[in-house]
């Protein structure tokens, strides 16, 4: 049985979600400490990230590593964008910053904006290449790239300021622009995902040979996943930079490590599911800060003190739970289902009849 | 065209993979509105023939002609946009997702292959396509949902069609075998082709399914005013609901004909049905 | 059949690939030192059965004894260590190893050298072409050189229960006669033989028993000669009718 | 550019080479066997140079010893890791088995950051007498390091013996066949999972000789410094043509040439010279995807 709900009852409740949660953020937003604020903040930025991601690995298939490299690029796009240029003079100490980047200044709307297109170009060009390798080779070759990226970031000291990376970025982050723009993500995402679009990507993903036989040109609309993907990615970049305030491009930072953290939170929220996403982001950045209180002195069974466990206790955790689920629970937490108006709506029905009958 | 025209024209088609000549010096043709069968013992290079029509893979030579249009050079998503369509000998639906969802999947390229309308335009043909900029329309929601709307309700009336309505809403891998390969021949439909190639379509069936899949094909051939090219190891279809029949062996052609014709070939028999032979 | 003499017996077999429910509880019995034959066509399950009864595909239900003991869901390895070879389906030669190796694949876990020299004479003697060949990559061997491998290499462990996956598939009709020859010698020497073959005709000629596979149900049985002339067998798998 | 020059970079670059070649040779036994990347095998490198550094510091005993128990240990680590987080995936996506192999890549450097401590250490600290490293011999007009000549003696000498393995042993010869068949290896009487779990381990012994050898050279010993060896080696694997262990030699012998070679000529290189290998790799699988000695596989549809 197909229980549906009007588009028009499932646009209105949308609204309220969407006005509700508004208003739930913007009393955060008043009475929340800076600390927790920030965790907030941050879940909203590894929610853009694993959609993201999501969009290429889980929905459409392709096997990408390469997520670090593109929200690098947005994010030293933005950075650079919305540092003073009296403060990028200050920084650029190994060698001065070329002129023209020196007194481009812009808002962080444009920043973002612009962040967000320079990284969905830097997806198309590695796409075009990448995408025509297969399996295990694209994702070598995509972790190849993003290795490129950062090793060019490191290097190119003259845009970048190489290892010591950007300091002082205005921390402009804050929960309506974190929110606003994961909302965006999630229209964009959510909406191409249910169209006729989707489901082509899908079909790429349950198999590649039968969806080129059904008329989609596969090359074409992998890479449209890749830049759509690559955008925001960027956009997640800008507002990382813009919520760490210090970038640089050292492995465990803009590098693989930050990809295999978006890598976590999708297989944890459940590779192909956009609701998934979003609970696998939320769930790692609290767990990642929970588990910081390991490495802190705690009391064991409120008896026996501890110093804490070593500094990298957590990540040690994080990664045990990671090849855990792999091993024991690879559909992670939402599979490949959604929650939708009309599934709830038909899990509620199914609940009301139960109690009926029982 | 006219019942009874070539529609498909393979010309000297050979393909070869490394030293392996799969498919040698294939010519043939299929008639508008046949139904034509493809036989021959495992390995003769039948799915061969498929995939090279349907542009998995080019042929190492010859010419591939559809409805007057040089297909030999085309990739897959532009042959399917022309008018072919094909199933699988080994099921290849998208098992993840809702049988109505497997259709739609098909109903795709209506909306997005500028590529395949740009061959038909050059041919002088009407192109398929309706409308433009279909992705920024789907994501912004700006007239798509009628487009959507109109696709479901496509979709749902050919399920209808072929008897798998009351399971448009189940997973394609939720289905039982026989449905299963029914919905790969319905996802094919849905491309709205003007030839249907299918592989082994009773392969795994029982007899009693077999005799209602042979219904069902010559009632889709009517009812779409479809032409028909088919893989079978199954005699009893072949020699059932076959107009035409080409034998193939090692690669090569070895016998065409009708049903009886063929049957009675020698060679046919000989490298096909197992020739008789006296034990030591 | 007398009960004194089996060697394998399989009772209510179910196997399930997903959803596909491939093999129905078929059951049957191979006769020591006889040749069993189980006919049908594509995808009735006869593969299904070999793999089954080999240990690579897993039963849901029903037992597979041989020799008395219980094989059922045993590990590949296992099942033909306790004397039960194959011979696949389109041979699986290894095509990276040398004519040789592959033999010597055969005998993986044998440790009687003098035994293995004369079971390797014994196969040069049935297969003369692999003696010429043996330094060769099995890739590189023709088609009905690698069935003759395969067939070799499965013998190369001495096997009391040799298993055969369509041996005369793809092959071209003067070797398929070599092949049923040299079936039938192999269980003249003492070799218990279970064979699958589309070739019905071939195989119910050499064999003493056969069984009709559909869909994953055995729907008749007999001796050969009686399936031989049967006339539902003879329209439905020798093309007669 | 005189021929001082050319020798000296040689010498180098075969050097480096051999390191890469002796990673490389893991990564293509168990893709050969499994078609996985094991993400975790510059890992497991790294761990043996940990174990053979905390052997020595803590026991005080001979080098030797201490890097015979770091290639055991290393041996043990990756027969572990494959009865641990791969076999339970041998019937998964392939897909599975890779993002667990990152896990498991992932787990391991945690361990060492927890473990071991993130701050690098010195790993020639643990030669009582550094005369012999440090002495250089001339050639030709060029210093090359006694070093250079131990690592590529050694090297060769590992090569000799992973050859009589792979080719002359019996498990050697299951090892071959599983590559090219996995069930039919089964049905010839081979305990699969015990001949890869064994793969593994002999891959990971390589990988350590070739981690003590390396920190030997570069003795700066953390937890992500098998990061960079493990994909160059990865890439020297492909560029030979993944699957074949004479294409691991050649691809990483080729690929520390190149590494070598051309900052030396153009200077500016230098600094990209990680960048280098990965666009070697993209140049390679999209004009040859089976390497330089790999076969070309054809997709069944």
């Amino acid at each position: 049985m197909d229980r549906r709900l009007s588009t028009k009852t499932k646009v209105i409740l949308t609204l309220l979600v969407i006005i509700v949660v508004a208003f739930l953020l913007h009393l955060a937003d008043k009475h929340m400490d800076a600390y927790k604020l920030r965790i907030l903040n941050l879940i909203a930025i590894y929610g853009i990230m694993a959609l993201s991601l999501n969009l290429i690995n889980g929905i459409t298939g392709i096997f990408s590593l390469g997520h670090a490299g593109f929200i690098l690029i947005g994010a030293y796009t933005a950075a650079l964008l919305t540092l003073s240029p009296e403060q990028k003079e200050m920084s650029f100490i190994i060698q001065p910053i070329v002129p023209w980047l020196a007194h481009l200044h812009t808002n962080f709307l444009f920043a973002t904006l612009a962040g967000g297109l320079l990284a969905a170009f830097a997806a198309f060009l590695v796409g075009w290449p990448v995408l025509r390798l297969s399996g295990d080779y694209l994702a070598i070759a995509s972790l190849g790239f993003a290795e490129v990226i950062r090793v060019v970031a490191l290097n190119a000291i003259s845009i970048t300021n190489g290892p010591l990376g950007l300091k002082a970025i205005p921390e402009y982050t804050n929960v309506w622009w974190a929110y606003g723009w994961l909302l965006v993500t999630l229209l964009f995402i959510g909406s191409l995902v249910s169209s006729s679009y989707g489901r082509a990507l899908k079909a790429i993903r349950e198999d590649r040979i039968a969806a080129e036989e059904m008329g989609i040109n596969v090359f074409k609309h992998q890479l449209l996943s890749f830049v759509v993907g690559g955008f925001f990615a960027g956009v997640s970049g800008s507002l990382y930079a813009h919520w760490l305030t210090t970038i640089d491009p050292r492995l465990t930072t803009l590098g693989p490590m930050l990809t295999f953290y978006i890598l976590i939170m999708i297989v944890l929220g459940g590779l192909g599911s956009i609701s998934g996403s979003l609970i696998g982001a939320a769930l790692f950045a609290i767990l990642v800060e929970w588990l910081r209180n390991l490495e802190e002195p705690f009391k064991l069974f409120g008896v026996i003190q501890t110093n804490g466990l070593p500094k990298g206790s957590r990540i040690l955790v994080i990664s045990a739970i990671f090849v855990a689920i792999m091993i024991f629970w690879q559909r992670g937490i939402m599979g490949r289902n959604e929650i939708t108006w009309d599934n709830l709506y038909r899990w509620f029905s199914r609940l009301r009849r139960g109690e009926k009958n029982g | 065209m006219a019942k009874g025209e070539p529609l498909l024209v393979l010309d000297h088609v050979t393909m070869k993979f490394g030293g392996l000549v799969a498919v040698d010096d294939f010519t043939n043709e299929v008639r508008e509105g046949e139904i034509l069968g493809l036989i021959g013992p495992n390995g003769a290079g039948k799915t061969t023939v498929f995939n090279v029509v349907t542009g998995i893979y080019y042929p190492t030579s010859g010419r591939i002609i559809f409805d007057g249009i040089d297909i030999t050079p085309l990739k897959p998503h532009q042959i399917t946009h022309l008018g072919i369509a094909r199933t699988f000998q080994n099921i290849r639906l998208f098992q993840d997702m809702t049988v109505l969802e497997n259709v739609m999947v098909a109903q795709h390229h209506s909306i997005s292959n500028p590529d395949g309308d740009r061959i038909l335009k050059m041919n002088g043909k009407k192109p398929k396509m309706n409308g433009k900029f279909w992705f920024w329309r789907s994501v912004l929601k700006l007239g798509y949902m009628d487009m959507e709307k109109k696709m479901r309700e496509e979709a749902l009336n050919l399920l209808e069609k072929v008897g798998l309505a009351s399971l448009a809403y189940e997973k394609a891998s939720a289905l039982p075998y026989g449905q299963q390969r029914k919905l790969e021949i319905a996802r094919a439909l849905a491309t709205e082709p003007k030839i249907i190639l299918l592989d082994e379509p009773a392969a795994g069936m029982n007899p009693k399914e077999t005799e209602e899949l042979m219904d069902f094909i010559k009632r889709i051939r009517d009812e779409f005013d479809l032409t028909v090219f088919l893989i079978e190891h199954d005699m009893k279809v072949v020699m059932g609901i076959c107009e035409r029949i080409i034998v193939m062996d090692y690669g090569r052609i070895i016998s065409e004909g009708t049903a009886k014709e063929v049957q009675n070939d020698p060679k046919v028999i000989e490298a096909y049905l197992g020739k008789e032979w006296e034990v030591i | 059949m007398e009960k004194n003499e089996i060697m394998l017996e399989i009772k209510d077999l179910h196997v399930y690939y997903g959803a596909i429910h491939a093999l129905k509880g078929i059951s049957f019995v191979v006769p020591k030192g006889k040749i069993v034959t189980l006919i049908g066509a594509n995808g009735a399950g006869k593969t299904t059965t070999l793999s089954t009864i080999s240990g690579l595909v897993k039963a849901r239900s029903g037992t597979i004894r041989f020799d008395g003991k219980d094989i059922t869901n045993k590990p590949a390895h296992e099942v033909n260590r306790m004397g039960i070879a194959m011979v696949p389906e389109g041979r699986r030669i290894f095509p990276n190893l040398t004519v040789y190796e592959n033999l010597m694949m055969g005998a993986y876990n044998r440790k009687d050298e003098e035994g293995i020299k004369e079971d390797l004479e014994w196969v040069f003697q049935l297969f003369p072409r692999l003696k010429e060949r043996t330094k060769q990559l099995g890739g590189t061997l023709s088609g009905g050189e690698q069935q003759m491998l395969a067939i070799s290499r499965a013998l190369m462990s001495r096997p009391s229960l040799l298993m055969m996956d369509e041996p005369s598939l793809g092959l071209a009709p003067i070797l398929v006669n070599e092949v049923f020859e040299v079936i039938q010698k192999i269980n003249e020497e003492g070799t218990t033989i279970l064979l699958v073959e589309q070739n019905a005709l071939g195989a119910l000629k050499i064999s003493h028993y056969g069984y009709v596979l559909e869909t994953g149900s055995i729907v008749l049985e007999g001796p050969s000669e009686e399936l031989l002339e049967n006339e539902n067998v003879k329209k439905a798998y020798l093309g007669i009718s | 550019m005189n021929i001082t020059f050319l020798v000296q970079n040689t010498f180098n670059g075969i050097m480096l080479g051999g390191l890469y070649a002796l990673i490389a040779v893991g990564y293509t036994m168990v893709y050969g066997i499994l078609r996985l990347i094991n993400f975790a095998h510059g890992d497991v490198m790294m761990m043996g140079v940990y174990f053979a550094f905390y052997f020595a510091v803590l026991t005080k005993s001979n080098v030797v010893i201490a890097f015979i128990v770091a290639v055991l240990g290393a041996a043990l680590l990756g027969f572990l890791i494959d009865n641990v987080a791969y076999k339970p995936l041998r019937n998964a996506p392939r897909i599975s088995a890779l993002i667990t192999a990152i896990g498991v890549s992932f787990f391991l450097e945690s361990f060492a950051v927890v473990v071991f401590g993130a701050i690098p250490k010195p790993f020639t600290s643990i030669f009582k007498s550094q005369t012999l490293l440090m002495k250089v011999l001339n050639v030709g007009g060029a210093r090359i390091p006694v070093l250079t000549f131990l690592v590529i003696g050694i090297t060769a000498v590992i090569f000799v013996f992973l050859f009589l393995i792979v080719y002359k042993t019996k498990i050697g010869m299951a090892m071959r066949a599983i590559s090219a068949d996995i069930p039919t290896t089964s049905l010839m009487g081979v305990n699969v999972n015990f001949v890869i779990s064994f793969t593994f381990a002999l891959g990971s012994a390589l990988a350590a000789a070739s981690g003590l050898m390396w920190s030997m050279r570069y003795p700066n010993v953390f937890p992500y410094m098998g990061f960079m060896p493990g994909m160059k080696a990865f890439i020297a694997a492909v560029f030979g043509g993944i699957g074949s262990i004479p294409g691991a030699m050649l691809g990483g012998l080729l690929l520390g040439l190149i590494e070598i070679f051309i900052p030396a000529y153009f200077q500016s290189m230098m600094m990209y010279r990680d960048a280098l290998a990965f666009i070697i790799l993209i140049v390679i699988l999209l004009v040859k995807p089976s390497g330089l000695l790999g076969k070309k596989a054809v997709e069944k549809v």
